[in-house]
């Protein structure tokens, strides 16, 4: 009982991380039915940027430890949204007519692109954030030791999922969103700009995704130019699990995928944990073929 | 001596009902007409039929062989062939391929033998190949026989389509509103198709929205409203049927 | 001025042949290993085109079985001596039956969920092979003393000679090219196009869509557990590592990139894809940035693939009148 | 007209000419990873390697000759790195440094040894490299044996009896695992728990949690540095404080910066010696030279091993006055003796392999510092 608690906990902050990142793969896919493989280099770029933005500015000495923190997340979430604008602008939307897979190839190609260009800009080597900026108390629950900053991961995952929920389905902006995920040509009739709201899908999910970067940087100190193509493809994971282009369907996903992992490897085996998500993701996709919030749409025939 | 048995089939979308226990029989060799509102559950009964809905309850007797809920592919096999509502070709293929992906449940060879390209197999081809281009004649395509799908006019795409379903030699055919985007000369046209197609021994069941090409070309008919049937007769039996002129009134509809 | 463009191509063809054969004499080793390569993942391509080309499944983990076949080869060979080229079926039916295995209960996804699941697939064999699974694999190292395949008693080394591998490989490479050829162009290949097209419209039409997919799935399976034996006795020695799910992608690219669905645009595919990072070796670290920009233009300027395939003729001016009747 | 075609007739002499002059350079390969995942070894073996290149080059270079490095990328990829081969088998080269990762080398190895061309491998420790009897393959590095011996040999001089040994599944890792396993099978001690992470992610409280319900007296973790930085802080947090050691793939300085200074204090690793431990003049103005060169210290102790390979090689040529494969090899295997390099004393055993104690046991001190602890 005490591992299954722990465990728990452990999976649900790596989750909350998935999460966080398949968003940004759901929701361009929501819109454009693509999948970006370059959305796991666009949280690295998050996690680098933030590492910049934190050493050079120096914002957490000027105005104080959490504030400046938010301050670089938000910092780092706008640049990292312009960068995918800019990643659709390129690789994308020539593509918006052609076949889907040649856009699949074109992402492939730019996460390529990106991945290296972080490689050759911050250099091959692991980079290290300067620690010490978050807190690092051990909570105890039930007398079991769990890091306040799982809390703080968890809770800042769930609140920007949250805020992207709300914001989809209550603003104005937002319906324009749904609507064009639902049918392009219905939605440009009614009036919707559709190219804004692609271009407000390519920052938001992005954005997204530099958050999640900048919150791996700051709790687990180390980053790689390679982490976001481990990452991009466990979110992607997620995000099919949850029923890809389904908002809730990629915060149900990730953290599902999160505790599944950290159960499969306390229970069955460590070596083994990601075949073991791999698996449960296979049979839940044969029980139910379109995830597991996925629309079971009849094809109309 | 019925062909096509539906007894009391039944499906639900959800918390819908859209076809409550509809039963009919199609004679050999009739030309047997469904009509109906739009939304009475017309299509869902064909894909009944052919097996692209497993259906809630009820069964489906062909050939007093109980086809119930198999998969489309045995069906056809089994000679009942289709065409659909919203045109389906394989648009970026030539005509006559697309004839021949009606052939293909009356051909044999598999991989290996395209593989070693056995005789059989070249045999196989080239009398398939003629017996497309012979589809293509009966309803008038031949000389399109090169061109693409997709490059043929909305009247041509739909003749395409029966003859697809023709290549498969069926017993019985299929046709969802085969007049649906046609214009007058080529509804005319197409009533002297399915008398040549009838006489051909072919036993037709047809969905129309066009009154004067049922009343013309069917012999029976069933009219469906909500899923339920309401009527059956001859096209005279139910043009008098007062149920019939209820159900077309309330919805508008003009064709009547 | 049809024929005059069909004879060009016919003799552009002919010199493409010609020039691969007599390659090997003038580029030296190292062209010719990377024409092994280019050869290998050739038909790779093609064996993932039948899949994901022509029967339009988004397959994105053919690199399981590859692995399948290559390690099926260097277990047997190396437990009890088997010579390498007569375990090429063998290695081909254990990729075949995987396959079949695997497949069947997710043949029915659409799309991007069959992408997910090919790619949980590769991973889950890639870390069963590190995991040493049934105590065979040889784990993270791998196995090594593969012997190097033999044609009639003559040993074809591939690195001390990569030339003789190049002829053993360019052979299996023309056998499965014509072999595709005429498979495309038969009751089955047009019974894949026709589900690609429109899965509901076959099946309308008689055609047993799930059976067929299956059947794709198997053969392209088979032939690329076949390449595995080629690249096991070529390497000498296999390790997980070069079974990856970038190993997929890289295969993926290849049938996308050079028009899928099309032999022809597949084989440039491989060419470009293998070739061009080693093209750019000179450029040292900065070679994958400007490979993935190659590859963004590429798409950009060619969304339908370099050579897309064109639509089928067929020889209905040969057919006599007389047969033209029911 | 006729002058620009004597300018290219004698152009063209004087190209095919070219290696009967004495300015001809004497080129060295280096085989190492600039992209992929491995990226950073590549970097630090590119850098160190050329770095002492130009020293050689210098002071007047080798034979009278410049010494030229050739480079070829092996991606941390057998196949890319069989291509890399035969590339550099093509160039001239006298003798080839590299590469990293065992499963590289290897894919390598054949090549190299088909075209005569002595191959000093720096960061590929698998025992069955040296076992095929290649005449030509030396490496710089010690053996998974080697290592795993100094390895129980610490664990057991500890006293510990229930032992955690923890890997991550790549081939080095798990070799280093399985070879430690095997002679603590021997002993009188438990292994409580033998499994791998996932490399490559960041939240290992999975494992350290299951690890601890087997409850250790030490873990021995074969992995390499980021995981393991990782785990000792993400056991800090939990609270748990049980003794890590670590095998050589630990040797890096970002270790600690990953791991904070106080998760990271008395955490143990094995590793050959780095230079800044070294009292021999080569291995200080070595580090001397590479700060002020790169305004760093070199990354990892594999970099640091591809540069005591070019220093063999260079050793080798020197002494036998030519750059004979078959001389160099006779002269590696038989001759060199103590000779010093960057760390330590370096001579070969006929397999080709590292003769001496090479090991040594460091401790992080709470600085952050890597401390020799005997």
């Amino acid at each position: 009982m005490e591992q299954f608690f722990t465990q728990l906990t452990n999976g649900l902050a790596v989750g909350g991380i998935y999460a966080l990142i398949a968003l940004g793969y759901t929701m361009v896919y929501g819109v454009l039915k693509l999948i970006n493989f370059a959305h796991g280099d666009l949280f690295t770029i998050g996690a680098y940027l933030g590492l910049t933005l934190l050493t050079s500015l120096a914002l957490t000495d000027h105005i104080g430890g959490i504030a400046g923190i938010l301050l670089l997340a938000v910092m780092a979430m706008g640049l990292v949204g312009i960068i995918g604008i800019l990643l659709d602008r390129a690789a994308y939307k020539p593509l918006r007519t052609s076949p889907r897979l040649s856009a699949v190839v074109s992402a492939l190609g730019a996460s390529i692109v990106l991945s290296n260009t972080v490689m050759l800009v911050y250099g091959p080597s692991t980079r290290v954030y300067p620690q010490g900026l978050l807190p690092s108390q051990v909570f105890y629950i039930f007398g079991l030791p769990v890091p306040v900053m799982r809390f703080i991961i968890l809770g800042a995952s769930i609140l920007l999922m949250i805020g992207l929920y709300v914001f989809i389905q209550r603003t104005k902006i937002g319906t324009a969103i749904r609507a064009a995920a639902i049918d392009q040509d219905a939605a440009r009739l009614m009036g919707i700009n559709v190219d804004r709201v692609i271009m407000l899908v390519f920052f938001i999910g992005p954005a997204l995704g530099g958050a999640a970067g900048v919150m791996v940087g700051l709790y687990y100190g180390q980053i790689t130019f390679t982490m976001g193509w481990t990452y991009g493809l466990k979110a992607f994971t997620a995000a099919i699990l949850g029923g890809i282009g389904n908002i809730p369907g990629a915060m149900v996903g990730g953290l599902l995928l999160g505790v599944i992992e950290a159960l499969g490897a306390a229970y069955i085996s460590m070596a083994w944990k990601d075949a073991i998500a791999f698996f449960v993701l296979i049979l839940i996709l044969i029980v139910r073929p379109t995830g597991l919030l996925g629309e079971r749409v009849a094809e109309k025939i | 001596m019925s062909l096509l048995q539906v007894e009391n089939i039944i499906k639900r979308f959800g918390g819908l009902l859209a076809v409550d226990s509809v039963s009919f029989s199609v004679p050999r060799g009739a030309v047997f007409g469904l009509i109906g509102p739009n939304g009475a559950g017309k299509t869902t009964v064909f894909n009944l039929i052919t097996g692209n809905y497993g259906p809630n309850g009820g069964s489906v007797i062909f050939q007093d062989r109980d086809i119930t809920g198999q998969p489309t592919h045995r069906i056809v096999a089994a000679g009942i062939a289709r065409t659909f509502q919203t045109i389906r070709l394989f648009a970026n293929m030539a005509v006559i391929e697309n004839v021949l992906a009606g052939c293909h449940c009356r051909m044999r060879s598999g991989p290996v033998a395209a593989m070693l390209r056995l005789p059989s197999q070249h045999k196989e081809e080239r009398q398939a190949l003629s017996k497309a281009m012979a589809e293509l004649e009966f309803v008038g395509l031949f000389d399109q026989a090169e061109n693409l799908a997709r490059n043929l006019s909305y009247g041509n795409q739909r003749l395409l389509e029966i003859a697809r379903a023709l290549a498969s030699d069926p017993r019985l055919i299929i046709l969802d509103e085969p007049a649906g985007g046609m214009n007058e000369l080529e509804t005319a046209a197409l009533v002297s198709l399915i008398a040549r197609i009838q006489a051909r021994g072919i036993t037709v069941l047809l969905i129309e929205h066009d009154m004067s090409l049922v009343m013309k070309a069917c012999e029976q008919l069933v009219v469906l409203e909500y899923g339920k049937k309401i009527a059956e007769g001859t096209p005279a039996e139910i043009k008098k049927n007062p149920l019939v002129i209820e159900a077309y009134l309330g919805s508008d509809d003009e064709d009547f | 001025m049809k024929p005059a463009a069909g004879q060009i191509r016919k003799t552009a063809y002919a010199a493409i042949i010609l020039l691969w054969m007599v390659a090997p004499l003038f580029i030296g080793k190292y062209w010719t290993d990377v024409l092994n390569n280019v050869a290998i993942y050739a038909v790779l391509g093609l064996s993932l085109n039948i899949i994901l080309g022509y029967g339009g499944m988004f397959h994105m983990g053919h690199a399981a079985f590859y692995a399948v076949g290559a390690y099926t080869t260097a277990i047997v060979n190396t437990a009890w001596g088997v010579p390498v080229l007569w375990l090429m079926p063998a290695a081909g039916l254990a990729a075949g039956l995987f396959a079949l295995v695997v497949a069947r209960p997710i043949i029915h996804l659409r799309g991007d969920y069959l992408l997910i699941v090919t790619i949980g697939m590769v991973e889950i064999v890639r870390i069963a092979l590190i995991n040493n699974v049934f105590g065979i694999t040889g784990g993270a190292n791998g196995i090594f003393g593969i012997s190097s395949p033999s044609v009639f008693g003559f040993q074809v080394n591939s690195i001390v000679a990569p030339a003789h591998y190049f002829y053993l490989v360019t052979a299996f490479l023309a056998i499965t090219i014509v072999l595709f050829y005429l498979l495309e162009n038969s009751r089955f290949g047009r019974a894949l196009k026709f589900l690609c097209s429109d899965e509901v419209a076959a099946q309308g039409s008689g055609i047993n869509t799930a059976g067929y997919k299956l059947a794709a799935f198997v053969i392209g399976a088979v032939w690329a557990g076949m390449t595995g034996t080629l690249y096991a006795s070529k390497m000498g020695f296999i390790s997980p590592e070069s079974f990856s799910f970038w190993e997929s992608v890289v295969m993926f690219m290849i049938v996308i990139l050079g028009g899928s669905g099309n032999i022809a645009g597949v084989l440039l595919g491989a060419a470009l894809i293998i070739g061009l990072p080693e093209i750019f070796q000179g450029l040292q670290q900065y070679r994958l940035l400007i490979f993935g920009l190659a590859l963004m233009i590429m798409m950009i300027f060619r969304p339908q693939g370099i050579l897309p395939p064109k639509p089928r003729s067929y020889p209905i001016d040969k057919l006599e009148k007389n047969e033209v009747s029911f | 007209m006729k002058r620009l075609l004597f300018l290219i007739l004698t152009g063209i002499v004087a190209a095919t000419a070219n290696p009967a002059l004495a300015q001809d350079p004497i080129k060295i390969g280096l085989m190492c990873p600039l992209t992929g995942s491995w990226a950073a070894e590549g970097k630090d073996m590119k850098q160190i390697v050329e770095l002492l290149a130009d020293q050689v080059n210098n002071e007047g270079g080798l034979l009278g000759k410049e010494v030229k490095i050739v480079i070829g990328d092996d991606s941390g990829d057998p196949r890319t790195a069989a291509l890399a081969a035969q590339r550099m088998a093509t160039r001239e080269v006298a003798a080839v440094i590299g590469t990293y990762g065992s499963s590289i080398t290897e894919a390598s190895q054949n090549i190299y040894a088909s075209a005569n061309i002595i191959q000093v491998a720096n960061g590929s420790t698998a025992v069955r490299l040296t076992e095929k009897g290649l005449p030509y393959f030396f490496r710089t590095c010690p053996r998974d044996d080697e290592q795993g011996r100094v390895a129980v040999k610490t664990l057991l001089d500890s006293g510990y009896e229930n032992i955690a040994i923890l890997h991550d599944n790549t081939t080095y890792a798990k070799g280093l695992a399985d070879e430690a396993k095997k002679l603590l099978d021997q002993k009188e001690v438990n292994i409580v728990f033998f499994d791998a992470l996932t490399p490559g992610e960041q939240d290992y409280g999975t494992i350290l949690s299951k690890m601890k319900t087997k409850d250790p007296d030490v873990v021995f973790f074969t992995g390499y540095y980021p995981e393991a930085g990782l785990m000792l802080r993400q056991k800090m947090e939990k609270g748990w404080d049980v003794p890590f050691i670590g095998g050589d793939a630990t040797n890096n300085p970002d270790l600690v910066k990953i791991a904070g200074n106080k998760a990271a204090e008395g955490f143990r690793f094995l590793s050959p010696p780095v230079p800044g431990d070294l009292p021999t003049k080569e291995a200080r103005e070595f580090l001397e030279a590479y700060e002020a060169a790169y305004h760093t210290t070199p990354g990892s102790i594999w970099a640091v091993l591809a540069g005591d390979g070019f220093r063999v090689i260079v050793e080798a040529i020197k002494q036998t006055q030519s750059t004979d494969t078959q001389k160099m090899a006779d002269y590696l295997h038989n001759e060199m003796e103590g000779f010093s390099g960057l760390t330590g004393d370096i001579a070969f055993n006929q397999k080709g392999d590292r003769i001496g104690d090479v090991y040594r046991v460091y401790r992080v001190d709470a600085g952050g510092n890597f401390v020799l602890t005997e």
